[in-house]
């Protein structure tokens, strides 16, 4: 395994730089958040990501896609977090594009996955149900009733599920109240958002991005919604890594740049007649936080490449880098605060919005104490 | 019958008859001011009651309207005030920072002036120290004031001056001298901000609420009779006070909930309840019940330490290990905040609206808000500074 | 409560830090480690410290004791663990001190605790059977068979074991495999070192105090040698508690004199042309520290005074004060030898002594995490 | 079949037919030297063969007795070595750190004089940098070497030279020029220690061993060909062998198991042997088992830091990240031992004899010993200076 990256690779990431240090710095975020509209993130960006490749980066060619692979979408990721750009990239050219080109039957993928790498599709995951990630605790189900299926839910703390044009949604074949063993089958099914029965509520959160709870009412859906075989648990739980191992590159993008934006203010901010990064205790707190950002780097960069090169380790890859990313994250997000003072706790500094996002990001697809007991029991102990 | 028995029954007498029912429930407590607004009329009752009797500050001499009580006595009034679950009457800077500094520093033509009135609410004050250049290196302020006639002439900027925008009054420190050496050129001066040399602009935070203001002055005029002490020599009031800020804010700490007689802690009963439990009544996350445990201990022996140093104060007035609680209780208190969102998951996270309870909406931005804990009246890092140098002599 | 020491206890501090450094700076802990004996500690201190009082320092008058409380018996362990003075007062003036006075009879009292006080008789605790503390957890048992009460059992890491006149053994009413409820039930049997089936080994642990193995093989012993009653178990935690505080004391009083040590020798070495101490990364340290300290003294006095008050809160105090203690010592032993430099880890210099009886000590009455799962199920969670 | 496929097989067979039985089992290491001792007879002609083939240095250059391999040979070397459990034939430092300097600074006729005899284990090196004045500010040195005639005249006293008294020859710095500034009168030089004039003396450290010692110049000579690099110029070549030193401690946290392939760590295993398992197979003590995890966690991670780092490395040799290694591998290292003692309760705490095991009482005392590793070739805070200046370029 590499934990470099090659030529094209590192071609990708300088474009993706280059990209959003143009279009979406930070200050695009800043506008979207002051605009405060359900949607979140910019509908024209996202179309020119997808010009450049990057809403089919995990797709394969024969479907529109770039096939870059997730050390690719990890590459892009990264810069986005670095400027902290709302954008489908995790709900749709990662998670809705890969539970689609895994589980999908090929009518399902023909029909989709052209749509997904055009831009013109984006997709939502709906599985959690609770005020914490845990795939496995769902009561939303799909079951047969007279002619047609029916699905009965609620889901919450939906990513960007707002603004999808297309509803993946995770359910028992049974009611939670069966208590089978078959009880442990999950489907998915493609919902129309529009469709009768289903009622989305936007919820606002601290880091400004889209999240959303929704209702699933008797909602009406036929054989051919299903999103592929009957019982797709391995495949979400796949998938499920894939995510955590992307949203940990965007988190260390975010470290990565609220660490330099607090190392240049420490060269900048002057009292005491010198620069505050001339005092030896801020700077051992910061020659920490570089070490600990270096970890961070090589767990993200292992566990992208252990998906691309499918290791059988590729689950504990997974959890590293998610907890380090989370654990990394909160470390700098809170010194950056601090060590930029009280212009540090203003809003109109960029600073305190790394804060807001790294709680949130700690907690989508599980917070660094899921991953910590999810380590250990991969491990065996 | 003893003397401080006569005084517990003469208390709870007169307590019995003036406080308003009202008051004896939890509710916000008046910060006073000339344009002050109440919640409840019964508010207004209670303040003027407390403030005439001197209890707003009940330590303090009869002669500047203080209560005259001993330290014995106050302990009494405030276990009486305790028992029939008495809101304080009234808040302010003035009882925590600027009064005691007057009673120190004042000539008594100015303490006569300006106590009663702090005493019995009548002026709402802020402070203005930190300048934008200006935040831990304190003493490099450059906001000038020169003489002219009997009035001090003042131009410059104040920053992180708390609810300036609802203040009568601001203490600040001034330039009155040369800018080397800096500690030698800074006066203590009182302002008052009702006039048109004065601007306010309240400054918007992370946690999206406005309780600091920056404050310009522009040719503001200032009788010489407001200056405290000596020209120039304002940087021992400066440091007297940032001592009493600190161990005020070092006690805010306390209302963690680390004395509580309740077996379990406040944030033990809400992780158990946002996490669950186990077969055997323990917090269902085994880590996360290991940070709690560990913060309640923390927070105990903080209580503990606080309670210590307050025996052990011979003199009055707080010492260099102010800047101990300071730090402690600030980092203790941004902690307890990290390990209530932890438990929380995302609904620790909401920034309004529904699905998230008021309570909820109250924990994100009081986290968000703690943050400030630590940098406001002085960062970790100065108070890790005064320590290592005034506590343990460590040289420069 | 009140959480500084009145005019008496005052004295007795003074007075015992004056005797320690006069009688047994560290320098006589050096030398009794490098003699190597198995007693560990020297008959003529422990006969000064009983003249001075020390040893019935728990004892009620009329037994000869001073009757000073936990609070001055506290104020004399700081000391001690300032210079790390090996000495029964453990073992001998707290447990044995205790145990005899709450649980024994009359004439058991009359005979022992005078003898006690004089610093004729020392005793040692059989208790823990493991690597780790665990009172609830033993097979010793002591049962009738034909005529005799017979004990049988491996205690070990036992303190003080090898030099003490009088064990203090505790033992199941049953046999292990004799799952009863009564099971729970425990009694406590003074038993001489020198009686047939006692078997005595010495263990050589880092810190260079004094443990040992005891075998008891069908050791015969008569109802009169049992301490007390048939079931003590409440004595024995209430005991056990006073000696997870009486050792935080001792705890607190090394961390302390490992850290005045340290920032003596901050001031004194220089490098750089400057003390070391002027550098901020260390000062910061030393002035958390610092803090850390202040609070564990703050839980160590609140622990002493809950014993002497008989708070019904003194269970949460000793783990409070024992956690406290450990985590304190710990981090000072280790900033310490750090702070220390290269000569920190000499065995010509002392400091590494703090380190060496640090880890001993947490171990002793319950580790850290032991009474931080204490402290959490004691307060319902 | 490709030059790689071919030099493969080449070496399959040659350490087939040249790698004693003995020594593909674990064990000691030999240090080589003038008075070498070999623990067994086959250590002694793995050494000769493996030096002559110039296989203990694989990618120094052939001229001066290296292996001459790419860095792609070396590492099917290695592999091969691995594959059959080879023991090293030799380890020094005169290989991890003296070499790789000379092949920089030295001259021709002192690599030709000096470096065979280090592939080959003739010469046991050992390092005199500190002093007892000079730790941190290893600058400060004062040992003075002083030029009479084709020799110098050598003064002076090292600290923490490791194995001295096992040592043949110093690699040394010593002042030849003026005290200040500091860092120009330092010069590099090679010290015969088989002479009257160097005494040595073991430190017994807090484990009990003596892996150090002192070692004293008293009118030592040495020949002026001894001099590396022009006089008073030593720095430069002291500040890089610092940082093969760097590089080479921080390696040793690999040996801590992150990138072992089995599923449970060494840690993980040693705990679940001392502390039990609950019913669901997890660690026993669920505090004990998130340290545990977390250590797991940052080991692994650190252990893909180095691989990224030794993939990143351009041009030859370790850079100022070194530093970070050697902070965060020792610091590993350090909380590793303390996990280890927390999981075996007293069992982790014996000093000698019964009841503990040979492996706990090892455990005890590479406890203690690893409390240097933070301190020994740079402290972590001399590291963190490093990191915080030569990576971040924060200010003086």
């Amino acid at each position: 395994m590499s934990l470099t990256l090659n030529e094209e690779q590192q071609l990708l990431k300088d474009t993706a730089r280059e990209f959003v240090q143009k279009n979406a710095p930070i200050s695009h975020f800043r506008e979207l958040r002051d605009l405060n509209d359900d949607k979140c993130y910019s509908q024209d960006l996202w179309k020119k990501m997808a010009d450049l490749g990057w809403a089919g980066i995990l797709i394969d060619e024969e479907y529109g896609g770039s096939n870059f692979g997730m050390v690719g979408l990890g590459a892009v990721l990264e810069e986005t977090g670095r400027n902290l750009v709302p954008s489908p990239l995790i709900s749709t050219a990662l998670l809705g594009a890969s539970l689609i080109q895994l589980a999908g039957n090929e009518n399902q993928k023909k029909d989709l996955l052209p749509k997904i790498s055009e831009g013109k599709l984006t997709t939502a995951l709906a599985l959690d149900e609770g005020a914490r990630h845990d795939p496995l605790n769902i009561s939303t189900f799909c079951v047969k009733k007279e002619k047609n299926l029916v699905l009965e839910g609620r889901k919450t703390f939906v990513v960007d599920g707002q603004s999808a044009n297309l509803l993946i949604v995770v359910a028992r074949n049974s009611e939670p109240n069966n208590k089978e063993e078959s009880d442990a089958s999950r489907s998915m099914y493609l919902v129309d958002p529009k469709k009768p029965g289903v009622k989305i509520t936007k919820i606002s959160m601290v880091d400004s991005r889209s999240y959303c709870e929704i209702i699933f009412d008797k909602v009406k859906v036929n054989e051919e919604d299903r999103l592929g075989e009957q019982n797709v648990v391995g495949i979400i739980d796949d998938v499920l890594e894939r995510a955590q191992i992307g949203i940990s590159a965007e988190m260390l993008g975010s470290a990565l740049e609220a660490f330099d934006q607090t190392i240049q203010y420490l060269k900048d901010r002057k009292q005491f007649g010198k620069p505050i990064g001339s005092f030896q205790a801020l700077q051992h707190r910061a020659a920490h936080m570089f070490s600990e950002l270096e970890l961070t780097k090589s767990s993200v960069q292992g566990a992208l490449n252990a998906i691309d090169e499918n290791s059988n380790d590729k689950s504990r890859y997974a959890s590293l880098a998610k907890f380090k990313a989370g654990e990394t994250l909160n470390l700098v997000s809170n010194e950056a605060v601090q060590m930029h003072g009280g212009v540090g706790v203003t809003d109109e500094f960029d600073i305190g919005f790394f804060l807001k996002r790294a709680r949130v990001a700690e907690q989508i697809f599980g917070s660094s104490d899921y991953h910590l007991d999810r380590y250990a029991v991969l491990s065996e102990y | 019958m003893t003397n401080l028995e006569n005084f517990r029954q003469e208390t709870k007498d007169w307590l019995n008859e003036n406080c308003p029912p009202e008051m004896r429930k939890p509710g916000d407590v008046s910060w006073g001011g000339r344009k002050a607004r109440f919640s409840h009329p019964d508010q207004e009752i209670w303040l003027e009651r407390m403030g005439q009797k001197g209890w707003t500050c009940p330590t303090w001499p009869k002669e500047y309207g203080g209560g005259g009580l001993t330290k014995e006595e106050n302990k009494i009034l405030q276990e009486e005030l305790f028992a029939i679950g008495a809101r304080p009457a009234l808040a302010s800077f003035g009882i925590w920072m600027l009064g005691p500094a007057l009673l120190e520093f004042a000539s008594e033509e100015q303490k006569l002036e300006h106590i009663p009135n702090i005493v019995q609410g009548k002026i709402w004050w802020c402070q203005g120290y930190s300048e934008p250049g200006s935040g831990s290196d304190l003493a490099s302020l450059s906001t000038k004031a020169v003489l002219d006639g009997d009035n001090y002439i003042v131009n410059g900027q104040k920053i992180w001056t708390s609810n300036a925008n609802y203040s009568d009054m601001i203490f600040c420190l001034v330039r009155t001298g040369s800018q080397e050496p800096k500690h030698d050129g800074i006066s203590f001066m009182l302002i008052d901000m009702d006039q048109p040399g004065v601007d306010v602009k309240p400054i918007k935070l992370i946690s999206g609420k406005s309780p600091f203001c920056e404050t310009f002055f522009t040719d503001a005029v200032v009788p010489k009779s407001n200056l405290i002490g000596e020209e120039n020599k304002g940087w021992t009031i400066a440091k007297r006070l940032l001592q009493h800020e600190r161990s005020m804010i070092s006690g805010m700490g306390l209302s963690a909930g680390g004395t509580s007689k309740k077996k379990i802690s406040g944030l033990a009963e809400m992780a158990k309840r946002y996490v669950g439990v186990d077969g055997q009544n323990r917090l269902g996350n085994p880590f996360l019940r290991g940070k709690v445990a560990r913060h309640d201990i923390n927070s105990r022996a903080f209580s503990l330490t606080l309670q210590r140093m307050g025996e052990e104060m011979k003199s009055g007035g707080p010492s260099a290990t102010a800047s101990m609680g300071k730090y402690y209780g600030t980092e203790q208190n941004k902690l307890r905040y990290e390990i209530m969102l932890e438990a929380m998951g995302f609904n620790g996270l909401g920034w309004e609206g529904e699905p998230f309870s008021p309570e909820e909406l109250a924990v994100t931005r009081e986290w968000l808000r703690s943050k400030a804990n630590s940098i406001e009246g002085g960062t970790s890092e100065i108070n890790l500074n005064v320590i290592s140098k005034r506590v343990l002599g460590l040289p420069d």
